[in-house]
């Protein structure tokens, strides 16, 4: 049996299509960014992947991902910081609560 | 010939008009009516010696050495250049019945102005009123030199207007307001047949110009012909039908006259010039002026003459049931209009040379004076009884016996009892019909029968029939100098006119020849018209029950004629019950509720959607995000389904 | 390594200066010095700004490729430059006021980095310095949305934003990552990319990956129906910041998105890219207009107004020639200047009497005349009335929409145009208010502060001054002229 | 012909990359969300050691299940409030998702499947010396500007996380 | 010579104006300002037509005199092109004349005079910058700039439902400025044969004569709706009853007498001067449609009760009829079309005029509760009535001459399509008798309605002075026509030639 590039397609494409499931339907905003870690990640494999299978000789792919896990940590943080804040002033962390400005 | 005196006789009245009209304010009554008396009497004067000079002079630009009389354009500016080729000029021409037609427009109108001095002294606007009347000259004597047809139409739109201007004189009064409306909207819309008429006309043979239609009428009808034929009638029918529309309406020809009786709303005087002896016979003078080009046309002189004969008959038949005698003379002018219509579309230059528009032109001239006369004296009996009811009268004959006598002498006229002048002409005309058939001829009689009743009848229940108690509170009286001596001067000009050699003086080619008595038709008349008056003397010159009784044993009939055959009511219907309240306002409520509705129906819409799909900014991350992702995937799939 | 080609980067360098001196000045700087934090940040950058301007622009290349600047690349950045200058100018009451004067020189800061990231993302020709120019000019905005500390509208408004951001950039990076699958040749460099798109078939993978770069871009462009967060981001941010995201960020997207479509996805533009904006632009300028119309807050007004006209300004991606470029840099420039016309009017009232709403506009002409001036210039110039900049934007973006002569775009400027309507009628509305509403005035009178003033007046000449005066038009127009080539040589 | 023991281990991985996939989006309990998560990224590393990037796979560890992980559960433990302890799914959101979710990456994956340059060699065929990634390659294109190097990304992305963590103090400072 | 392009002061002065007006302090000055440079304007454009006349006199046959052109945008050939010919001569001197009536008409602007003036000084500015020039860019720009500020000058100095009028003509109108617009990119990108540079001149245009016939088949409705959207067309034209009932005096005067004329101007000069082939090929949809405009607002004015309704379907019918004009395509009709554009813009000026100085007194619009007002302000109800008789078509007045030009080239298609047509086109005339005099009989004859109208005074010097010189216009073109439509006719040599050139 053979490993190849789509066997390792697949998995990330579930972590991807569980981050999308998870982002639309969970209540908790940490919920939602553990979500979109889980998007990110699965994009990361992606790139990692295609570099292994496709482009073997170089280190395009890999050096996405490295910059993408550095942005990723940034934007968690970032998000984590207005989680707390949001927190601060409503005391929830409820995503339903969020979203007195509308139409 | 100098064009000064012709340009003359346009230009005095129309400064008349704007003097009176723009500092008529600030002048006395006097002072404005004297000014306007004067002016009419210079014009009239000019224009007397222009006839003159026409008619004697023998210069060969006006009769040629075989005394054919031409036509002679005095002037003729290009006004209006609608391409190289169709250029409306306006100019002066001067041929017989332009020269007669001055005469008689000058003539009556100097009349009036005089008569008005008394008859409209101390009312509200006299100045105004001598403006109006100057502006009516002015339109009227452009209308009569007019070159060409354009010119006429445009003078045509000036009398009408003159004349709104004038029936409107009261223009506080509810009824003349009405009334003039009614006028000027008629004869709008007959008008607008008469615009037509011409736009055929001239797109077919490019040119407006009277002389060159008529001097080769052949031509005229030829190039008229290449247009073919539209809904059974040639182009030719339709133009000269249209055109003759124009000329219903003024002249108030069936079924377009309803505006005239109503016309009476206006000052006397003003009914004397427009309504009885100038405006009203431009539709004769139109036909006249035309007479060549129509006549090569059967179907649209049978047209002409169907229209005036039943015209005729409808008309004295509603005289004979009036009780207003303005309406009676109105009536009875619509009659003797129809008379000379009939009479120049019955002519055909293959019958006695023409001898019915001779004889028209002849009537018009007369008729102008005699009725003129008429109303100049129904307006002192007015004027002296302050009522415009025959039944307010009675007995007047010892109270005013000018007004008597020149009345009288009106209705003789108008009888067609000779010597005077009525009867030579409406003989001659009795002719030419008899000369087209002789059912015409017949009707015809019974006609001019009518119409020395109805005028008897009036003449009898004014000056006999029975005193009015209220002459003792208020004496009726014949009027001041300036009312009386248009009445004299008229009345005796009704006298003798009839003894004018006419057809030297005007026939359809400008040959002259003589005219002579048919002596059958003749006495066939006379006898008519003298069994008329003595109904009538029997039946009304002393108070008595046997007219109500008539009356009454045919109410229908009486009731039908007094309230002219329902004409009004029906017009009323048509106008107000469909084009207004049907037609106009449910245009106006289309365009309200269904034109606007639909701009508005956008706005709302686009309102309505907004609102409808304000759901998608829901205001939860996850509704976003979860149309983000959606967006993004069909982004790419409706894409790829269309690539490939 | 040859380290000398930072220099190329003069722009970036510059700002990056600008930037240290404000953040020492401000982390080290007493309580007293720190009261100058603002116009030194103004003076500085105004000096960097017209630096950029006059100093030559030596373009090119530098790190193999990577990066790339030209005349055009300079002028959109002193253009993003003026937007930046003109915000500041309206932001210095606002920042300096007692609650956010502790939050001062971060303001300065993050707006700094933000442009950082912006010149990146519009000079960047590989798409990791791509990715993080646009994270770098997305991420810390998040910050200064949730500026008002004790506002809540400004947290939900930092969640909404952070959250869409971060899943437009998953998405991005998804289609980016199917992009490094076609490359062929394992390099994220544009000129390779563009090469082997053009050489190779339209997969459903490279439809599927232009979507999700569009996708991504949307986000940031706030195209429908990836625009849900702004209405709501740009109601509950600070004033200043988000009259900053409507115009900076998204004149500095806009290029971007042209460099990457025009140079990356160029051979695939009439088959791909041109039916996708098509249908964007479409539904993004009507459904923009339909939610601008009801809006009864001025700057969730704004925003859905905003949407729409980043609809038309996509009508200068689509149409992909100079003409086009030029006029899209044009409508930026002018789009610039209307819309923080109108924010240095909404921004001065907020500030003053913290009214919003467009019912507080009723009957300002009686109380503020020149405001109210002011604010009716920038709603016609937004509206695409002339003489003002507006008008020649719009018309200018049209013309170039329509230089390939195809039906379908003419129907497509068509509706752009219908839809123009109703953007004229909701831009009327705010006129109505001001000056038509018999209502007694909301607004007392008051006198706004110099940098409000120097701001509304740069506005108002700009919106006055930019369309009659075609030299601008012209010089961008032969800026781009220059680079006409490297932008649509690949075009298909 | 991939070894057996490739073959176990990327099955395990595998199952615990889906497993704790679809675990950490519909557990009830938030702190356990988190945990899968950890094991996923872990998973995630060691499929990136697997596939040879060995330094990915530690960045992976040390920044992720070291340092974000941690983040996450510090902020967890932050907000957590008595009554959120679990939270009910509504029927009709869950249903959106799944549909969302399943649609998406149906798409997605039929444009994957369909796509004609990937290749069908096994992973150990990639899996040669020369196409080693030594932390000596690593180094030189971190550091280099020529082609392929990225000195300037570094550089950028430096400016990028001190925004980050100014605006993070920004938004995370009590006033 | 400081008059050398003359053309460029009819853009200045408006400008002057601005900048004056802004500096102002108070209504005299603001009165001053205004006064003296519309008199300026109209001294201008009188002195513009004499010298146009001398040098055609002089055996000038240029298409356009005066001709200026200076560069504006260079990439894509905008110009600030000038130009006019005898049509544009007339329609600025129209302009100038409507301008200076209606400064006067608004002598006592309430409230916010400056502003007022502002917006109309700025709305002259387009009206007048559109006419002199003959690039279609700056004649869309200056067409706009006409255009809106309608909205502010209905919605702040209207009376009535005016912020809903106000909307709804600005949209509508800007609404077919949409359509134009596209038409004129249209046009401006098959300008020029393969190859040679793109212009937006019209002469240029015309002369390269490179847009093919289905392009032409597009654009020709686009930019024939976007001038008729201005023009009244039937059935865009409701915003016409709304916006003039609404608006004030001096704006209803100029935006029905000027405003409406850009319609018809651009019409011909557009539309059919650089899209020939289209225009013969599809000139009978419009014809139909403005057809219907011309009977239909006859027929629509009559049953209205307020003044100004009347007056503005009346507008429809008339403009109208000068579309329905222009589509004929022949000289004598086209000629007649800007006749009726002059009469009408005199005429409606004057009536609105005369409205707005009633409605100051009376304080209603609404006939019926109107009568006898002739007894009582015998000034204004004359003028009523010369405007009136002038809208009906009396000889003498500028209508008469003007409809009947139009009758009469109209009439010389042969086909029965267009004869019926011109012949429902004359029917109207009845009807505009009808609801003319229908009003003049309400308001002016007849016993006074209302007691309180009999302390009511008559016009005032400026009211007077304004008037009189609408009059003086009109009666001039009605007694003295022949010159003017010698220079229009001239003026079309060139447009017709293209029309036949076309239809080979």
């Amino acid at each position: 049996m053979d490993l190849t590039i789509m066997m390792y397609l697949i998995p990330s494409l579930i972590m991807f299509a569980c981050g999308v499931y998870g982002f639309i339907t969970r209540k908790n905003l940490i919920a939602i960014l553990i979500s979109l870690e889980l998007m990110l990640n699965a994009v990361d494999i992606n790139f990692v992947v295609f570099n292994r299978f496709l482009f073997p000789g170089q280190m395009e792919g890999m050096f996405f991902t490295m910059f993408a896990i550095g942005i990723a940590a940034a934007e968690t943080a970032l998000a984590i910081a207005i989680i707390i804040n949001i927190f601060r002033a409503v005391k929830s962390v409820d995503i339903r609560e969020i979203n007195k400005m509308k139409f | 010939m100098d064009m000064t005196l012709p340009l003359l006789i346009l230009v005095l009245p129309i400064t008349m008009f704007l003097i009176l009209g723009l500092c008529g304010m600030k002048m006395s009554h006097k002072l404005a009516g004297t000014l306007g008396t004067i002016g009419m009497g210079i014009t009239a004067i000019l224009a007397y010696t222009v006839a003159f000079t026409y008619f004697f002079s023998g210069n060969p630009d006006f009769v040629t050495a075989e005394g054919v009389r031409q036509q002679f354009e005095v002037f003729n500016y290009d006004w209006l250049a609608f391409t190289p080729t169709l250029i409306v000029q306006l100019g002066f021409l001067l041929d017989p019945i332009s020269a007669l037609m001055l005469v008689v427009i000058t003539t009556i109108s100097f009349f009036v102005h005089l008569y008005s001095l008394g008859y409209m002294h101390g009312e509200k606007g006299f100045q105004r009123y001598y403006a109006f009347l100057s502006l009516f000259t002015f339109s009227m004597l452009g209308l009569v030199v007019a070159t060409n047809i354009f010119q006429m139409y445009i003078f045509w739109e000036l009398v009408g207007v003159s004349s709104y201007l004038l029936i409107g004189f009261f223009y506080t009064l509810p009824s003349a307001v009405a009334a003039s409306k009614k006028a000027f909207i008629v004869t709008r819309f007959a008008d607008l047949g008469f615009l037509i008429g011409i736009l055929l006309l001239s797109f077919f043979t490019d040119t407006f110009n009277f002389v060159e239609l008529t001097s080769n009428p052949g031509t005229t009808i030829s190039t008229l012909s290449a247009g073919g034929t539209f809904m059974g009638c040639s182009v030719v029918t339709w133009a000269l039908c249209l055109i003759f529309m124009g000329g219903m309406g003024k002249s108030a020809m069936m079924p377009l006259h309803i505006w005239l009786p109503d016309a009476m709303e206006g000052p006397t005087p003003v009914s004397a010039l427009i309504h009885a002896a100038t405006m009203v016979v431009a539709g004769v003078y139109l036909i006249a002026r035309m007479f060549p080009v129509y006549c090569l046309d059967e179907a649209s002189m049978d047209f002409i003459v169907i229209i005036g004969a039943i015209t005729a008959f409808y008309a004295a038949v509603v005289a004979c049931a009036q009780i207003d005698i303005k309406r009676v003379l109105a009536f009875s002018t619509i009659s003797q209009i129809a008379f000379m219509m009939v009479s120049i579309g019955a002519a055909r230059p293959e019958l006695h040379e023409g001898l019915g528009y001779m004889s028209g032109m002849f009537h018009l001239f007369t008729h102008a004076m005699f009725k003129a006369l008429l109303f100049l004296g129904a307006g002192a009996l007015i004027h002296a009884v302050h009522s415009n009811n025959y039944t307010d009268m009675g007995g007047l004959r010892k109270y005013m016996p000018i007004t008597h006598w020149t009345f009288l002498i009106g209705c003789l006229a108008i009888a067609g009892i000779p010597p005077f002048s009525g009867f030579f002409s409406k003989d001659e005309m009795l002719t030419a019909m008899y000369d087209n058939s002789m059912f015409l001829g017949v009707w015809m009689t019974m006609v001019a029968g009518l119409t020395a009743f109805y005028m008897f009848r009036l003449y009898y229940m004014i000056f006999w029939w029975e005193e009015n108690p209220h002459y003792k509170d208020h004496k009726p009286h014949d009027s001041s100098w300036t009312m009386s001596l248009p009445l004299i001067i008229l009345a005796v000009v009704s006298c003798v006119s009839g003894f004018i050699p006419f057809g030297h003086f005007v026939t359809w080619n400008g040959e002259p020849y003589d005219i002579h008595l048919k002596m059958s038709v003749a006495i066939t008349s006379i006898v008519v018209a003298v069994v008329a008056i003595a109904l009538a003397t029997v039946l009304y010159r002393k108070k008595n029950d046997v007219p109500a009784k008539m009356a009454n044993s045919v109410k229908w009939l009486w009731t039908a004629a007094n309230r002219r055959f329902y004409w009004d009511e029906i017009y009323m219907f048509v106008t107000h019950k469909i084009i207004f309240n049907i037609i106009c306002k449910s245009i106006a409520w289309f365009d309200r509720h269904i034109i606007d509705g639909t701009m508005d129906m956008f706005a709302k819409v686009t309102q309505k959607v907004s609102y409808a799909i304000r759901g998608l900014q829901s205001g939860s991350i996850q509704t976003y995000v979860l149309w983000y992702f959606a967006g993004a995937i069909l982004l790419g799939l409706v894409v790829w389904m269309m690539v490939i | 390594m040859d380290y000398s080609q930072f220099l190329t980067m003069g722009s970036e360098l510059m700002l990056l200066v600008v930037f240290l001196i404000v953040f020492l000045f401000d982390t080290f700087g007493g309580a007293k010095a720190r009261e100058y934090t603002s116009p030194l940040a103004l003076i500085c950058f105004s000096v960097m700004t017209v630096a950029m301007w006059l100093l030559p622009t030596n373009g090119g290349e530098a790190f193999s490729g990577m990066y790339y600047t030209s005349g055009i690349i300079t002028v959109i950045k002193t253009i993003l430059n003026l937007g930046v200058i003109l915000v500041i100018l309206q932001s210095v009451k606002w920042i300096d006021s007692e609650e956010a004067k502790i939050r001062r020189g971060e303001f300065y800061e993050l707006m700094m980095v933000t442009l950082f990231g912006m010149y990146f993302m519009i000079s960047a020709r590989h798409f990791l310095l791509f990715i993080i120019g646009l994270e770098c000019a997305s991420l810390p905005l998040a910050a200064m949305v949730a500026f008002n500390k004790n506002q809540y509208e400004s947290h939900e408004a930092a969640v909404k934003y952070i959250f869409t951001a971060v899943f437009s950039s998953a998405i991005l990076l998804l289609g980016l990552s199917f992009v490094y699958a076609l490359s062929g040749t394992g390099s994220l460099y544009f000129s390779d990319l563009a090469t082997q798109v053009a050489s190779g078939e339209n997969s459903m993978l490279l439809v599927l990956a232009i979507a999700f770069v569009i996708a991504g871009f949307g986000f940031k462009l706030s195209l429908v129906p990836f625009h849900l967060w702004t209405a709501d981001t740009y109601q509950g941010a600070p004033t200043s910041v988000t009259a900053y995201l409507s115009v900076i960020s998204k004149g500095s997207a806009s290029f971007a998105f042209l460099v990457v479509l025009a140079q990356v996805f160029g051979a695939a533009y009439s088959q791909v890219w041109e039916w996708m904006l098509y249908g964007l632009i479409i539904i993004t300028i009507t459904i923009g207009n339909l939610f601008a119309i009801r809006q009864k807050n001025m700057k969730r007004f704004m925003a859905f107004s905003s949407v729409s006209q980043a609809g038309y300004i996509m009508l200068g991606i689509i149409s992909a020639n100079v003409i086009g470029m030029t006029s899209m840099v044009f409508y930026i420039l002018v789009y610039i200047f209307s819309n923080l016309g109108a924010f240095a009017v909404i921004s001065a009232i907020e500030n003053k009497t913290g009214k919003i709403g467009m019912d507080d506009y009723n009957g300002l002409h009686k109380t503020n005349p020149w405001l109210s001036f002011a604010m009716t210039l920038a709603m016609f110039s937004l509206a695409g009335i002339p003489p003002f900049a507006g008008f020649f934007s719009k018309i200018l973006i049209f013309n170039g929409a329509l230089e390939s002569g195809s039906v379908a775009l003419y129907v497509l400027v068509l509706i752009a145009l219908i839809n123009t309507i109703i953007s004229l009628y909701y831009y009327l509305l705010v006129v109505k208010a001001m000056w038509i509403s018999p209502e007694e005035p909301v607004v007392g009178e008051f006198r706004s502060s110099c940098y409000e003033r120097l701001g509304m007046w740069l506005c108002i000449a700009g919106i006055v001054g930019l369309g009659i005066v075609s030299w601008f038009y012209t010089y961008i127009y032969d800026a781009s002229m220059l680079d006409a080539t490297t932008f649509f040589a690949n075009l298909i | 012909m991939e070894s057996v023991g490739n073959l176990v281990l990327y099955f395990v991985v595998a199952a615990i990359i889906t497993i704790f996939s679809v675990m950490a989006v519909t557990s009830r309990k938030i702190l356990r969300s988190a945990t899968y998560l950890l094991f996923v990224l872990i998973g995630t590393a060691i499929l990136y050691f697997q596939l040879g990037y060995e330094f990915l796979g530690a960045v992976q560890i040390a920044v992720y299940a070291g340092g974000i992980l941690v983040l996450f559960v510090f902020s967890i433990l932050l907000t957590a409030q008595p009554n959120d302890k679990s939270e009910k799914l509504s029927s009709h959101r869950k249903f959106m998702g799944i549909a969302a979710a399943l649609c998406g990456v149906g798409v997605i994956a039929y444009a994957l499947f369909s796509f004609s340059g990937f290749t069908c060699e096994s992973l150990s065929n990639f899996m040669t010396s020369e196409n080693e990634i030594t932390m000596h390659k690593i180094g030189q294109a971190l550091m280099g500007t020529e082609k392929f190097q990225y000195l300037l990304p570094f550089e950028a992305i430096s400016v990028l996380l001190l925004a980050c963590i100014i605006g993070s103090i920004v938004v995370a400072r009590k006033r | 010579m400081i008059l050398e392009n003359i053309l460029i002061y009819f853009v200045i002065i408006p400008l002057l104006m601005l900048a004056g007006l802004a500096l102002c302090r108070n209504m005299n000055q603001i009165r001053t300002v205004m006064t003296v440079l519309s008199t300026i304007l109209l001294g201008l454009s009188v002195y513009l037509c004499v010298d146009f006349l001398a040098l055609r006199a002089a055996g000038n046959t240029d298409p356009m005199l005066y001709m200026a052109s200076w560069d504006w945008y260079t990439p894509l050939n905008i110009k600030l092109a000038l130009g006019v010919d005898g049509i544009s001569v007339l329609m600025i001197m129209l302009s100038a004349i409507i301008v200076f009536a209606g400064t006067f008409a608004s002598w006592k602007i309430d409230p916010l005079p400056k502003n007022f003036f502002l917006w109309f000084a700025l709305l002259s500015m387009g009206v007048f910058g559109f006419f002199i020039s003959i690039d279609m860019f700056t004649m869309f720009m200056f067409y706009e700039v006409a255009l809106i500020p309608m909205y502010l000058l209905i919605g702040v100095w209207g009376t009535g439902r005016k912020e809903y009028s106000a909307m709804k003509l600005t949209l509508m109108l800007m609404g077919g400025s949409a359509f134009l617009m596209l038409g004129l990119l249209g046009i401006y990108w098959h300008s020029a044969p393969e190859g040679a540079p793109l212009t937006w001149n019209i002469l240029e245009i015309a002369q390269n004569g490179a847009i093919d016939r289905s392009w032409q088949m597009y654009l020709f409705p686009l930019t024939f709706v976007g001038f008729g959207v201005l023009g009244a067309m039937f059935p865009f034209h409701t915003w016409s009853p709304d916006g003039h009932a609404c608006a004030p005096t001096a704006v209803s005067m100029l935006h029905a007498g000027v405003l409406m004329k850009l319609g018809g101007y651009g019409c011909f000069r557009i539309s059919i001067f650089l899209l020939p082939e289209a225009a013969n090929e599809l000139a009978w949809v419009f014809i139909i449609l403005t057809g219907i405009s011309v009977v239909y607002g006859a027929f629509s004015a009559c049953v209205q009760t307020d003044l100004k309704y009347i007056n503005a379907y009346s507008s429809v019918s008339h403009c109208g009829m000068v579309l329905f004009a222009i589509l004929m395509l022949n000289t004598t009709a086209m000629t007649g079309a800007i006749l009726q554009m002059l009469s009408h813009g005199l005429m409606t000026a004057l009536f609105f005029a005369l409205i707005g100085m009633i409605y100051g007194r009376t304080h209603t619009r609404d006939i019926r509760e109107m009568g006898g007002l002739m007894k009582i302000m015998p000034y204004l109800g004359v003028c009523y009535m010369i405007a009136g008789f002038a809208s009906l078509g009396l000889p003498g007045l500028s209508g008469f001459v003007a409809e009947m030009t139009i009758f009469f080239g109209s009439f010389q298609h042969t086909d029965l399509f267009h004869r019926a047509f011109v012949i429902a086109g004359t029917s109207a005339i009845v009807v505009t008798a009808v609801y003319i005099l229908r009003v003049v009989g309400k308001i002016l004859l007849g016993p006074v309605q209302d007691e309180h109208h009999l302390q009511l005074t008559d016009a005032t010097w400026y009211e007077r002075f304004s008037t009189i010189t609408l009059i003086v216009c009109i009666a001039g073109i009605g007694c003295f026509p022949n010159w003017i439509n010698e220079t229009i006719q001239q003026s079309f040599a060139p447009i017709i030639r293209v029309i036949e050139q076309a239809a080979i």
